[in-house]
C-alpha cells in the first residue's frame, strides 16, 4: 500500500465573504496551501473538489474557475456527498495519489453561503427535501403542519431532532450544550480563520441566548460562513523528491454510509429509529483505525477535529469514535478532558459550531487535524507531543460520516 | 500499478418519462450489474454513485439512494459528475489497496428538468450568465462553427456523423433515437436550434440509468472468467470557456496521451478496434478523432466521409448509437463505458469482430471542458 | 467582550434565479398514496420486508438492509412510545416565517400556544415519525410515555388527518 | 406498479453573486463606456474581464495590471440562435434568430461571447452597443454591432 502525507494546509478567512467571489474565495486556500506546502505549481498533478453547488447556485462551479486554481490542462474529480462534502473530496484526494495515478495532489473544497438572497444556509438544506415536501402537499399536508415541520428551523432541522435524542439517550443536560458551544467560541478565538470568535466565552453566555425550541438555543447554532479549505497530498516519494520536512501521514480512512433519516425518498419511510445510533460513524472509525494500526482510539489519539455544528454532535460523535463511552462524554466535558488543555482535546479550532462554509468545513477538519500534527496550529496548537490525530465529517440526512486518522509517522514506520 | 476489472454491468433503457422512479431505477441497474458479475452485496467493498443536485432537483442526489444502491453501510462517495468519472473512483479506491470490489452505478432523469436549462447554471455568473442567449447549445454551435472553419467540414458532414450513430442505434435496444434510414437531408431539415446545429445533431437528454462492478486483480478471476481489464485511464480538465481554445478538444488529447501510455498504445488507429465516444453533439464526435489521433488535425472530415468509422471500418466509432441516440446525462458516459465491455466481450448487438482492445470516452462541461478516456482490453 | 465577527467590505452583486418549483418528481404508487388513503379509515398502515421482518412506516418500497423491495402492506398499532421529544417556547407573531408567511399572523399557530414534537415509535415498526404531542402539558413530557394516535373529526384521506399523538395510559411503577 | 407524477411547491431560489473587487471596477468603467482587461507583467497574458489570477502562468495580478481596451474586436465564431430558454425548462422559439458571436477584442486573449447585429460574418470586425444612459451596471453593454 503506497503512503501519502499531506504537505501543505491553506484556508481562506471565513466569514461572510461579501469582498470576494466564489473563484477567488477557492484561490484564497488554494494558493495559501501551495505557498505551506513549498512547492511549484507545476508540480501539482491533479485535482480532487467538491462543494454543495445548490447553496453558492452555480453548477459545477469548479469548471468555472479551473484556471484560477492552476487545474488547466491537469485532470480533476468532483465529489459531493452533503456535509461531509469536505471530507469526501479530502478521501478522493487521498485515493488519487494512494492509486499510484498521481504523485502529487491538491484536494480543495468551499461553500460560498452569503451568494445566496435567502438568509444562510436555508435554499440549500430546504432543498435536500423540498420534492419530499412538493408530495407531502399533494397527499394532503397542511398548512399547520408544514409550519409546525419549519418550527426546528431548516438550518438545525433534523439535528434538532438529534439532540433530542442524544439527550434522551444520554441523560446530558441543555447546560452541557452550553458548554460546548462555549468551549467551540473561546477556541475560535485563538482562531485567525474562525467566523464566530467570542474571547472568554462562557456556559451563562450561551445560556442566556434565545430559546428556539427546547433543547436548541440560538447560542448553539452555527453560522452559515463563506469559506473554503484545502490540502495536497503527497506519496512517499514525492515528499522525498521535493525534500519537504513538515508532514501529516494520512494512516486509514473510511466513510460508510447509513440509511437517511426521518424522510426517504417521497417521504417513504426509513428504518433509522434512533437518529444518535450513527452506526455509520462507528463502523467508519472501527474500520480508519484498523488500517491506522490503532487499538485505543482513547490512548493513542492526542486531538480530534469533530464536524458539530451543533453542540450535541460534539458529545455524541467522540462517543461514536470510541473516545468515550455510550453516553459519558458529557462527564468528560464537565472534567476539561475535552478543552485545549485537557487530556484529550476536541477541536482546539472552534470547530464547526463557530465556523460552517459547509463545503469547506469537512476539509477544514482535515486540515485543523494536520496542522495540529504538524504543530503549526499557531495560537490554537494543543500544548501536547501530537502523534495522531482524527478528523471526523458528517452530513446528509445524518447518515454519511467521514473519518481519517492522521500521524506524525506512517503506519509500520 | 493493482490492475483493475470490470466484471458486470447492467443497464436500462433510455426512454422519456420512465414509468419507474429515480430509486427504482437506480434498484434495478446496481442489482442487475451485480447478477451478471456474479456478486452479492455482501462482496462488494466500496460504492460510487453518480448524478448531480441540479440534474436531481435534490441537494445531496445520493442522500435518499443509498439503499437503492446498495451502498447501505458500505464505504461509500458520490461522483458529482459523468458516470465514468465514478466507474473511475472505484478504480482508484481498488487501485490503492483499500478495497478490492466496487460498484459504481449512475443516473440522470432528464424528465425531471431540462438538463439543457441546467447548463446555464454552469456560466460564470459574473459576466457571462448576464447573457440569456448562452447555454450548452449556443456555445457548441459557437465551438462548431469555429472548428468547421478551421478543418473545412461543413454541415453535410455534421450530419453524416448523426446518420452513422442513428442507423447504428436501431441495433441497439436500449437506444432511445432510433431512425433506420434517416438521410443526411432529414439531418439537416430537422429544427435548427442554433445554427448550424439542427435537432438531430444534438443528443436527446432523456431517462436512464447504468451500473458496473470493478474488482481487483486478486479476485476479478474468482467471480467472472471472462474480466475485461482496464489496461489505461486518462483524465485532464480544460481551462473555462473564454480561455480555451474552443475549436480543439486540448483537454481530451491529454486524456487520451496519458491513457495510452499506461496502455503501451503507439498507434491508436491500428491498435484499437473500437472506440465508444461521448458526442454530445455531432461535430464533437470529428474533433475527437483528432484529439483521439485516429487522425492528423482536421481530418476528421475524411474518416466519416470515408466511412472508416462505420462498424464496418478501419476505426469503428460508437456502433452504440453514441450519445446522439440517448443523452442520460450522468448515465451517458458510463454506457459508453459498458458498451466497450459487451465489444471486447463479443456481448455488444452491432459487434466488432475481432475485439480486443476498446476506447471508452466520457466528456462533461460545456463544450466538453472536461473529458476522460479509458483504455480496455480483454488481457491483463 | 462578546462575540467578535470580522466585518468584509461588500462588493456589486450580479442577480440570478434558480426556479427550483419548476421541477418535477415520481413518487412509487401503492405506497404513500395508499398510506394517507387509509387515513380515511383511521388506519396507519405500512410495508413488511419479508427477508428482515422490518415494518416501515411510513411504507417503502426498497429496504436498505436487505437490498430487496418490501412484500407486503401491514396495518400497524396506533399505540406507541416516545423516543425523544422538542417543545417550542410560547409562540410570537414573526418567530415562525413559512415561504414568506407569518405562521401565527395567517393564523396556522396560535399566539402563545407552545408546540410539543415527539419522536414516535410504533408498536412492531421499525421506523420512528415526528409528529405533534397534543393534550398534554410540556413538564409533563417523559422520554419512554405511551401515546396513541389522534385523528381529526373528519378524516378524508389527507396526510393531515393524522394529527399527532396524545398521552394512551400512565404505568405506573411503584 | 406506476408512478405518482408531482411538481414542486412554487419556489424560486434567488441568487445575488458577489463579483469582488476586480470585477466591481470592470464594471464601474462601463460608466465611461470603457472595457477594462488585465495585462500579465509575467507572461504577457491579457485577460477580460480582468481577473486576480493570470489564466496562463497564474501570477497574482490586480488594478496595477488594469489595461483598457479600444472596445473594437473581431468576429472568431458566429451562430443564429433560434431560441431562449424560459428559466423553467421549456424552450422560446424566437421569430427573428438573434446573433450570438465569439469575439476576440482587440489587445486580448480571452474570447468573450455577445450579442451582434448587423451583417456580420466570421472576421467582421466590431464594436460595443452602450446603453445612452451607463451608470458602471452590467446592463449597459448591451451588444456589438459590425463596424461600417
Amino acid at each position: 500500500m503506497r503512503r501519502v502525507a499531506i504537505i501543505g494546509c491553506g484556508q481562506s478567512k471565513h466569514g461572510r465573504r461579501t469582498d470576494v467571489n466564489q473563484a477567488e474565495l477557492v484561490a484564497e486556500a488554494v494558493w495559501a496551501a501551495i505557498e505551506d506546502a513549498n512547492i511549484g505549481v507545476e508540480d501539482i498533478e491533479a485535482y480532487a473538489v467538491g462543494n454543495m453547488q445548490g447553496f453558492g447556485g452555480i453548477c459545477q462551479p469548479d469548471l468555472v474557475f479551473a484556471d484560477y486554481i492552476a487545474a488547466g490542462g491537469k485532470p480533476m474529480q468532483r465529489v459531493a456527498t452533503g456535509g461531509t462534502v469536505g471530507g469526501s473530496t479530502a478521501h478522493l484526494g487521498y485515493y488519487e495519489v494512494a492509486s499510484g495515478m498521481y504523485d502529487v495532489v491538491l484536494a480543495v473544497s468551499w461553500e460560498k453561503h452569503s451568494d445566496s438572497a435567502e438568509p444562510g444556509a436555508t435554499t440549500g438544506l430546504l432543498h435536500v427535501a423540498f420534492a419530499n415536501l412538493s408530495y407531502m402537499m399533494k397527499i394532503g399536508m397542511d398548512m399547520r403542519s408544514f409550519a409546525i415541520m419549519g418550527l426546528a428551523g431548516a438550518a438545525a432541522g433534523i439535528s434538532a431532532y438529534q439532540a433530542a435524542f442524544y439527550m434522551a439517550r444520554s441523560g446530558c443536560r441543555i447546560e452541557h450544550f452550553d458548554m460546548v458551544a462555549a468551549k467551540a467560541r473561546r477556541n475560535a478565538a485563538k482562531n485567525r480563520y474562525a467566523h464566530l470568535k467570542w474571547p472568554g466565552c462562557t456556559a451563562e453566555d450561551i445560556a442566556k441566548t434565545e430559546m428556539l425550541i427546547w433543547p436548541l438555543r440560538f447560542g448553539h447554532v452555527c453560522p452559515a460562513s463563506d469559506g473554503a479549505s484545502c490540502v495536497i497530498y503527497a506519496s512517499e516519494d514525492a515528499v522525498r523528491r521535493l525534500g519537504i520536512k513538515e508532514v501529516a501521514w494520512v494512516k486509514g480512512v473510511a466513510a460508510y454510509a447509513d440509511e437517511e433519516a426521518d424522510q426517504g425518498e417521497s417521504y417513504q419511510g426509513t428504518a433509522v429509529v434512533d437518529y444518535s445510533d450513527q452506526t455509520g460513524a462507528i463502523l467508519s472509525a472501527r474500520k480508519a483505525y484498523r488500517r491506522a494500526g490503532i487499538k485505543d482510539p482513547r490512548k493513542e489519539i492526542d486531538v480530534a477535529e469533530i464536524y458539530a455544528p451543533f453542540p450535541h454532535q460534539e458529545l455524541m460523535f467522540s462517543e461514536r469514535l470510541g473516545f468515550f463511552d455510550d453516553g459519558t462524554a458529557w462527564k468528560a466535558l464537565e472534567e476539561g478532558v475535552t478543552e485545549i488543555d485537557g487530556d484529550f482535546p476536541i477541536c482546539p479550532s472552534g470547530g464547526v459550531n463557530a465556523t460552517n462554509a459547509i463545503g469547506s468545513s469537512g476539509m477544514q477538519r482535515v486540515v485543523e487535524a494536520a496542522l495540529q500534527i504538524m504543530g503549526k496550529a499557531e495560537d490554537h496548537q494543543v500544548p501536547k507531543d501530537v502523534k495522531n490525530a482524527v478528523a471526523h465529517a458528517w452530513g446528509g440526512q445524518v447518515q454519511f460520516n467521514t473519518v481519517m486518522v492522521l500521524g506524525d509517522r506512517p503506519k509500520g514506520w | 500499478m493493482r490492475r483493475v476489472a470490470i466484471i458486470g454491468y447492467a443497464v436500462s433503457r433510455l426512454e422519456w418519462d420512465a414509468e419507474k422512479t429515480r430509486e427504482e431505477a437506480v434498484f434495478e441497474v446496481a442489482k442487475g450489474a451485480m447478477r451478471n458479475a456474479g456478486v452479492e452485496r455482501e462482496d462488494i467493498d466500496t460504492v460510487i454513485s453518480a448524478s448531480t443536485d441540479f440534474l436531481d432537483g435534490r441537494t445531496i442526489s445520493s442522500c435518499m439512494l443509498i439503499g437503492a444502491s446498495g451502498a447501505y453501510l458500505k464505504d461509500e462517495s458520490k461522483a458529482e459528475e459523468d458516470g465514468m468519472y465514478a466507474a473511475l473512483y472505484a478504480a482508484q479506491r481498488i487501485m490503492s489497496g483499500v478495497h478490492d470490489v466496487a460498484l459504481a452505478v449512475s443516473h440522470t432523469h432528464s424528465w425531471i428538468f431540462n438538463p439543457h436549462q441546467v447548463t446555464q447554471y454552469m456560466l460564470e455568473p459574473w459576466f457571462d450568465r448576464q447573457n440569456d442567449l448562452l447555454n450548452e447549445i449556443t456555445l457548441a454551435a459557437l465551438q462548431a462553427r469555429l472548428y468547421m472553419s478551421r478543418s473545412g467540414a461543413d454541415e453535410t458532414h455534421l450530419a453524416q456523423v448523426c446518420v452513422k450513430n442513428l442507423r447504428n442505434a436501431v441495433k441497439n435496444p436500449n437506444a432511445f433515437r432510433k431512425m433506420p434510414d434517416v438521410t443526411v437531408e432529414e439531418v439537416l431539415e430537422s429544427k435548427l436550434y442554433s445554427s448550424p446545429l439542427t435537432e438531430l445533431m444534438i443528443s436527446p437528454p432523456c431517462d436512464g440509468a447504468a451500473a458496473v462492478v470493478l474488482a481487483s486483480e486478486d479476485v476479478a478471476e474468482e467471480f467472472c472468467d471472462e474480466p475485461v481489464w482496464i489496461r489505461g485511464i486518462g483524465n485532464a480538465c480544460d481551462r473555462y470557456l473564454r480561455d480555451r481554445d474552443l475549436g480543439r478538444l486540448n483537454s481530451l488529447r491529454i486524456a487520451a496521451e496519458r491513457a495510452y501510455r499506461t496502455a503501451g498504445i503507439e498507434d491508436p488507429f491500428r491498435q484499437i478496434d473500437v472506440a465508444e465516444v461521448s458526442e454530445r453533439f455531432a461535430h464533437q464526435e470529428l474533433m475527437a478523432y483528432e484529439a483521439l489521433c485516429f487522425c492528423r488535425e482536421g481530418m476528421g472530415k475524411v474518416l466519416i466521409e470515408e466511412g472508416m468509422t462505420e462498424v464496418y471500418g478501419d476505426m469503428p466509432v460508437n456502433p452504440s448509437g453514441g450519445a446522439l441516440a440517448g443523452d442520460a446525462v450522468c448515465a451517458t458516459g458510463m454506457i459508453r463505458l459498458i458498451e466497450a465491455v459487451k465489444q471486447i466481450r463479443g456481448e455488444a448487438e452491432n459487434q466488432v469482430e475481432e475485439c480486443r482492445t476498446a476506447l471508452a470516452h466520457a466528456q462533461w462541461g460545456l463544450c466538453a471542458q472536461k473529458n476522460l478516456v479509458f483504455i480496455l482490453g480483454d488481457r491483463r | 467582550m462578546g462575540l467578535i465577527k470580522e466585518k468584509f467590505d461588500r462588493t456589486m452583486e450580479v442577480e440570478g434565479e434558480w426556479s427550483v418549483g419548476a421541477y418535477r418528481w415520481k413518487a412509487p404508487k401503492g405506497y404513500l398514496d395508499e398510506y394517507v388513503r387509509n387515513f380515511k379509515d383511521r388506519k396507519i398502515t405500512g410495508t413488511l420486508c419479508s427477508s428482515c421482518g422490518r415494518v416501515y412506516v411510513p411504507p417503502r418500497e426498497i429496504c436498505a438492509r436487505c437490498f430487496t423491495e418490501t412484500a407486503e402492506k401491514v396495518e400497524v398499532s396506533q399505540y406507541g412510545e416516545v423516543l425523544a421529544f422538542l417543545v417550542s417556547p410560547p409562540l410570537e407573531k414573526g418567530k415562525v416565517v413559512i415561504a414568506g408567511i407569518d405562521a401565527v399572523q395567517a393564523g396556522f399557530l396560535k399566539e402563545g400556544e407552545q408546540i410539543i414534537l415527539a419522536i414516535v415509535r410504533f408498536e412492531g415498526t421499525a421506523s420512528s415519525l415526528v409528529l405533534p404531542l397534543v393534550n398534554i402539558e410540556p413538564e409533563k413530557v417523559r422520554v419512554g410515555m405511551k401515546v396513541k394516535a389522534v385523528w381529526a373529526e373528519e378524516c378524508r384521506g389527507r396526510l393531515a388527518d393524522l394529527i399527532g399523538v396524545e398521552p394512551a395510559f400512565e404505568v405506573k411503577y411503584e | 406498479m406506476g408512478v405518482d407524477r408531482y411538481s414542486g411547491l412554487p419556489f424560486v431560489a434567488r441568487f445575488r453573486w458577489s463579483v469582488g473587487k476586480i470585477m466591481e471596477k470592470f464594471y464601474r468603467s462601463f460608466a465611461e463606456k470603457k472595457i477594462i482587461a488585465a495585462k500579465c507583467e509575467k507572461c504577457g497574458y491579457t485577460v477580460v474581464p480582468p481577473r486576480q489570477i493570470c489564466p496562463q502562468c497564474y501570477s497574482r495580478m490586480g488594478e496595477e495590471n488594469f489595461v483598457e481596451l479600444s472596445g473594437r474586436g473581431v468576429v472568431e465564431s458566429l451562430t443564429e440562435v433560434a431560441f431562449r430558454l424560459d428559466g423553467k425548462g421549456g424552450y422560446i422559439w424566437l421569430e427573428k434568430p438573434e446573433l450570438l458571436a465569439a469575439v476576440k477584442l482587440e489587445g486580448a486573449n480571452s474570447t468573450i461571447f455577445v450579442r451582434v447585429e448587423g451583417d456580420a460574418r466570421i472576421g467582421s470586425e466590431v464594436e460595443p452597443v452602450w446603453a445612452e444612459k451607463t451608470e458602471g451596471k452590467p446592463s449597459d453593454l448591451i451588444s456589438f454591432r459590425v463596424v461600417k
